[in-house]
């Protein structure tokens, strides 16, 4: 079972971890990516990500998908943010579920290295030397 | 005969050309067609790292052929998480 | 920073999540084990952890010291439940967080690995086929 | 000279021998010869898979030598988590 959310609004960690929860299940792993105040040596003072909104979701769909076949997890829940975020909001959780603890811990980091290679949104930081889309320049 | 057809862009791929571009391939191009021609039509692109052709929500490999009534984005290199 | 502690009380995820937050640090890896319905082929009713607390703590400590060196994680939460449990209930909470995701996941399965190993806590499961300490026969 | 030891036990090595123990060594023995004075006076502990020596609060090293007043305690294979 897979829930798969691009929002605006806060990301909740008890709404991942409720959805992934299952008897059969001892473990749960779950990572939480938060905007960090410098990136590259550099102060952030707050950031936006745009958003190919509906290729998004599919595309985290068919990862967690792959996840869950590849690892064996029971439940992947993975939710991203859009729109304006400031230091410290949470711009994407992932938690899932598995009979295995190291199958849920690898299921888990597969998602958020795929995700980053293959979803397309898109981050710009906001800095004291300007404003940059991340990963855009060579 | 040929095909215009409308692409479009987010992020950086926004910030250098607008939103949507059009671009007029020959009957039967193929992604990979679109990709050289946004190139040609657009030297601001090659000031990307990189960008892929998306073909109706989903990546589309180099040698898809494109169709009138396509949605097609120009993807510029992602940064999510 | 370190947070340990061996509860005979429901254990809390927003707890562990928010004290290992930190602004320099954009990745957290949790993990929660939880009591499965089954093991080994059977049916767990309930289980019962015995601890001897004292040195539990210590060597949980001193688990969550070696993972913040070896993986540089900047805090670590450990909560470990005692006491008797419910299918479902959570036995252990893990949070780590780090600048690098990487080290974030590596950091976590770490300390659920040391944990399994070397903390005096042991369970007792409730099964069909009668009672069980877990590990402690040949 | 010989110095006798309470020995505590949790879980399975409680269900064994009760708790606590007394075990009498020679002064100067280390956690080694209480290991295997253990398995003398209790040979149920046989029917453990293993079990180490707790020594104040820490896995004792079975060179370490053990004092009067030491907390000493049976660990049998530990199954936290």
């Amino acid at each position: 079972m897979i829930d798969v959310r691009l929002s605006g609004d806060d990301l909740d960690l008890s709404t991942c971890y409720d959805f992934v929860q299952d008897p059969a299940c001892g473990g749960i792993a779950l990572f939480v990516g938060a905007i960090r105040n410098h990136n590259q040596g550099e102060e952030v003072t707050h950031l936006e990500f745009s958003s190919y909104d509906g290729m998004a979701l599919k595309e985290m769909r068919k990862i967690a998908e792959a996840a869950s076949e590849d690892y064996g997890l029971a439940k992947v829940a993975l939710h991203h943010r859009k729109g304006e975020l400031k230091i410290g909001d949470v711009a994407v959780i992932i938690a899932v579920s598995s009979p295995h603890r190291k199958a849920a811990f690898e299921g888990c980091a597969y998602v958020i290295d795929e995700l980053k290679k293959h979803v397309p949104i898109w981050k710009k930081e906001f800095r004291a030397d300007g404003t940059h889309w991340l990963n855009a320049r060579p | 005969m040929s095909v215009t057809y409308q692409v479009q862009t987010f992020a950086a791929a926004r910030e250098l050309l607008g939103s949507p571009v059009s671009i007029t391939l020959p009957r039967g191009a193929k992604a990979r067609d679109l990709r050289q021609q946004l190139l040609v039509d657009f030297p601001a692109l090659a000031t990307l790292k990189d960008f892929a052709i998306a073909r109706n929500e989903a990546y589309a490999l180099p040698g898809e052929i494109l169709e009138a009534g396509d949605e097609l984005v120009i993807i510029p290199p992602v940064s999510g998480g």
